[in-house]
């Protein structure tokens, strides 16, 4: 049974392989010479105004929030399509429930303008 | 001259006693600087001139008295007509008041104004430079100001050259 | 330039390992989005479908210096340019190099006055100067393959 | 190599709201080397969060001092300088020097000369107008735009090069006409150009005027009433879309374009849109103007022959005495232009290009100040961007159509 996922393991292992080569070569051969001035924050060339790290405003943190919440929407739909024949008819009622569920949450953040930036 | 043009200038001579030059049909009016904002309102609401075109300087820099001769442009879009003022200025204590209230456009060019010849438009809501750096010394478009001429690099003179150009480091 | 100096000169090893490095630098070298003037537009041109630079693995022009190897200076630098030139040049990664496009950039070109500066190399050391007010596309490219050649030859010299 | 100086908040107190000065709204540098901003300008914007509060240009970062170089060249050398200035409009730069010193030195242009420069200035237009298209689309996301754009201008070039020579630099109209007659091949080179270029309009009209995409990211956006735009010096295309109908073309024809039937695009609503609209209406235009120009373009010589201030031909150098002096006279020398002033300005891809030249008597001249379009144009643009969204303020630069040569002379 444990066959089936050696294929998935082989995948896994060769990317982290080939990843973790990459940043090593870079490591080890790329010449590194520090500087005050290499490690100023980058304003398109003239001096940063200001701190760097200021208090954003709330909006951000709501367009993040929300994406969050309907990205994890989107993650539940791929364990169903893998085994979306199998289930018939009970599984797509059971995701059309799943989905009006979060429709709701999406018309409300909608309707309470949420979305809009102002 | 534009037949258009003869009663604006008519008007402007009397009310402002403006001396009238003419080159190739174009009119030039002599304004003392005091006047200066008044005529441009006048020619602004009553004659319609509504686009500053240019505003620069020439600099006669021998002739002491007069140095400057700062030059409005206007141009009357709706009735199609170009005119231009011509405002001498001293070149001991080059200022002149600010035309901002009335065409806003100024603005940008009284910054070159300032920062090209030296003269100072009061009243001018911020004045900087705005082609050279901040730290610039003297005003480069003066006539006494050198054109900064470099001597360029050949093969004859390579060498010497060589040793006082400034290299980058690395 | 990294381990490989601290093992020193180890013969066939390290020259394998030269032209493996040089070989790499050379397939992929990303320019910075940096036009200043006219040259800029022939950059653009050359960057364009006609002349392709993208055929010399100049595929992206990165838009900040973090993520770019290859400065090109293309157009004349003002005296008010310069430190901002200087700035941008310090803030790239390190194995680093700059094209010096046009006359305006190598020489002052046309330009001889207090404004621009008279020639490039005052600010940032420059790798491959390449003429022509603005330098056809072809000739940028002709300066980009120098530059490969040169990058090629490039030895691991001790960390001075 | 001076140090960059530090730039404190204080000393732009008089500009900026004093919320930025608490801290509260944040100071960015949009900076010289930004890859929207067209060049080397320097946008000081203060936000709050995504919206533009204040935009503070600062320019100057190219100033290559043009005028103070062109007082120490002779009349016919200065001309050089003058196509490093809008690079993007080289030949309406030369045209607009060029008959300046016409004007001053009152010399004559035979017909065919003309007929040339109307037809060159108007590709010239097409060229600069497609440079526009393609970058201010790749900034909204159209990537395949720039490269479609970039495809026809090389045509364009391509017909620079047969003429003049050079592609970009061209320096191909002198006082008194143009440097030589145009080649053989140059009437089927235009022709072929005007006959596959209205095709490729529909094609980008078909890409982008009915995109829903492109329309929510430039209708009702930076938006100009006509009073501003003329109480702001502004002019050309960003006039014209906001209702004013004013184009040196048709108001103070020069060259002899009063022959030639062309309508001047004018919108009302003056927003980016708008403004996309009447450049891409201006190059069906310019196309109409360069067909009839080739169509009536009339034989004869192409340069004056007054001999006191135009080069005489090679061949008659060999035969005859007068022409050999004229000839080291004016290589040599230059010619004197009389001791007066005058203003002359020309239609430029971005507005009214003027030249205001001031002779001494000598062959060099004593001043010249170069109205250029992009220095007012740009003082528009931050009266439009005030709270707009940051990704909006990308889309009004591009419809501004700003060139940095211009704006820092």
């Amino acid at each position: 049974m444990l066959l089936q996922y050696v294929a998935i393991a082989i995948l896994i292992a060769l990317t982290t392989a080939v990843a973790l080569i990459a940043i090593l070569l870079g490591e080890l051969f790329g010449p590194k010479r520090k500087s005050k001035i290499k490690a100023m924050p980058y304003e398109s060339g003239m001096n940063p105004i200001g701190p760097g790290t200021r208090r954003m405003p709330v909006r951000f943190y709501l367009v993040a929030m929300l994406f969050i919440l309907f990205d994890i929407e989107v993650v539940f739909f791929l364990p169903w399509a893998v085994v979306f024949r199998k289930l018939g008819l009970f599984g797509l009622i059971e995701m059309i429930v799943f989905i009006v569920i979060l429709l709701v949450g999406y018309v409300y953040a909608w309707k309470k303008g949420a979305l809009e930036w102002e | 001259m534009n037949k258009k043009l003869e009663p604006i200038v008519q008007a402007l001579q009397k009310e402002f006693d403006a001396q009238l030059e003419e080159f190739r049909d174009e009119v030039h009016l002599f304004i003392v600087p005091e006047r200066l904002v008044a005529a441009l309102t006048v020619l602004r609401d009553k004659h319609h001139f509504e686009l500053l075109s240019t505003l620069s300087a020439v600099d006669y820099w021998p002739q002491e008295n007069p140095r400057f001769h700062v030059i409005y442009q206007l141009t009357s879009v709706s009735k199609n007509l170009l005119l231009q003022l011509r405002v001498p200025v001293s070149g001991t204590a080059p200022v002149l008041p600010t035309v901002t209230g009335v065409y806003q456009n100024a603005n940008w060019r009284e910054r070159e104004l300032w920062d090209m010849f030296g003269i100072k438009c009061e009243g001018h809501p911020d004045l900087r430079r705005i082609l050279m750096p901040y730290d610039w010394q003297g005003h480069p478009l003066r006539k006494d100001y050198p054109l900064g001429y470099e001597e360029p690099q050949f093969t004859f003179n390579f060498d010497e050259i060589d040793l006082r150009k400034p290299y980058a480091k690395e | 330039m990294g381990v490989e100096e601290k093992l020193g000169n180890m013969g066939i090893v390290t020259t394998t390992l030269e032209q493996t490095v040089n070989w790499a630098r050379t397939r992929a070298m990303w320019p910075m989005l940096f036009g200043l003037a006219c040259c800029a537009i022939e950059m653009m041109s050359a960057q364009a479908a006609d002349y392709d630079m993208s055929r010399f693995g100049m595929e992206l022009m990165r838009p900040s210096p973090r993520q770019s190897d290859l400065m090109i200076v293309a157009g004349r630098v003002s005296r008010k340019m310069a430190p901002v030139l200087r700035r941008l040049y310090d803030q790239m990664p390190e194995p680093k190099w700059v094209i010096s496009m046009g006359d305006c950039a190598s020489c002052g070109g046309v330009f001889n006055n207090y404004a621009i500066v008279q020639g490039v190399d005052e600010v940032v050391p420059v790798d491959v100067y390449v003429a022509g007010c603005p330098p056809r596309p072809e000739a940028l490219i002709h300066g980009v393959v120098t530059l490969y050649e040169k990058v090629q030859g490039m030895k691991f010299k001790a960390q001075v | 190599m001076p140090e960059l100086q530090e730039v404190t908040v204080d000393d732009l107190k008089h500009l900026v709201s004093d919320r930025a000065i608490k801290g509260e709204t944040m100071l960015l540098n949009m900076g010289p080397q930004h890859p929207s901003t067209h060049g080397v300008l320097r946008l000081l914007l203060e936000l709050d969060g995504e919206i533009v509060l204040n935009c503070i240009p600062d320019v100057g970062y190219l100033h290559t001092g043009v005028e103070k170089n062109m007082e120490a060249k002779t009349y016919q050398k200065a001309e050089v300088m003058t196509d490093r200035l809008d690079y993007m409009n080289n030949m309406g730069n030369n045209l607009s020097y060029v008959m300046a010193v016409e004007k001053l030195v009152d010399l004559d242009v035979p017909p065919r000369a003309q007929a040339l420069r109307v037809i060159l200035t108007e590709l010239q237009r097409i060229a600069s107008h497609l440079v526009w298209l393609g970058t201010s689309a790749l900034d909204l996301a159209a990537m395949s735009m720039f490269l479609y754009c970039f495809r026809e201008r090389e045509d364009i070039l391509d017909i620079f090069e047969l003429v003049s020579g050079q592609r970009m630099m061209t320096t191909y109209f002198r006082p008194g006409g143009v440097w030589r007659d145009v080649p053989v091949e140059f009437e089927a080179a235009v022709r072929n150009f005007i006959k596959i270029f209205p095709k490729r309009i529909d094609e980008y009209e078909a890409l982008l005027t009915k995109n829903p995409l492109f329309m929510d990211r430039t209708l009702g956006i930076g938006k100009l009433s006509g009073e501003d735009a003329l109480q702001y010096g502004a002019t050309g295309p960003i006039l014209r879309a906001s209702g004013v109908n004013w184009d040196l073309r048709k108001n103070r024809p020069y060259t002899g374009y009063e022959q030639y039937d062309f309508e001047i695009p004018v919108r009302t609503e003056g927003d980016v849109y708008a403004r996309y609209l009447v450049r891409v209406e201006e190059m069906r235009q310019a196309l109409r103007i360069v067909e009839q120009a080739l169509d009536k373009l009339p034989m004869g010589p192409v340069r004056s022959d007054n001999r006191k201030f135009v080069p005489p031909p090679r061949s008659e150098i060999g035969v005859s005495m007068e022409a050999l002096i004229h000839h080291f006279k004016l290589w040599t020398e230059g010619f004197p232009a009389p001791k007066a002033s005058i203003y002359s300005a020309v239609e430029s891809p971005r507005g009214e290009l003027g030249v205001y030249l001031e002779g001494d008597g000598g062959p060099k001249p004593y001043r010249v100040h170069w109205r250029t379009p992009s220095f007012d144009n740009m003082q528009v643009m931050p009266i439009m961007v005030k709270g707009l969204l940051v990704a909006d303020l990308v889309a009004v630069i591009g419809s501004v159509d700003i060139v940095l040569g211009d704006i820092d002379r």
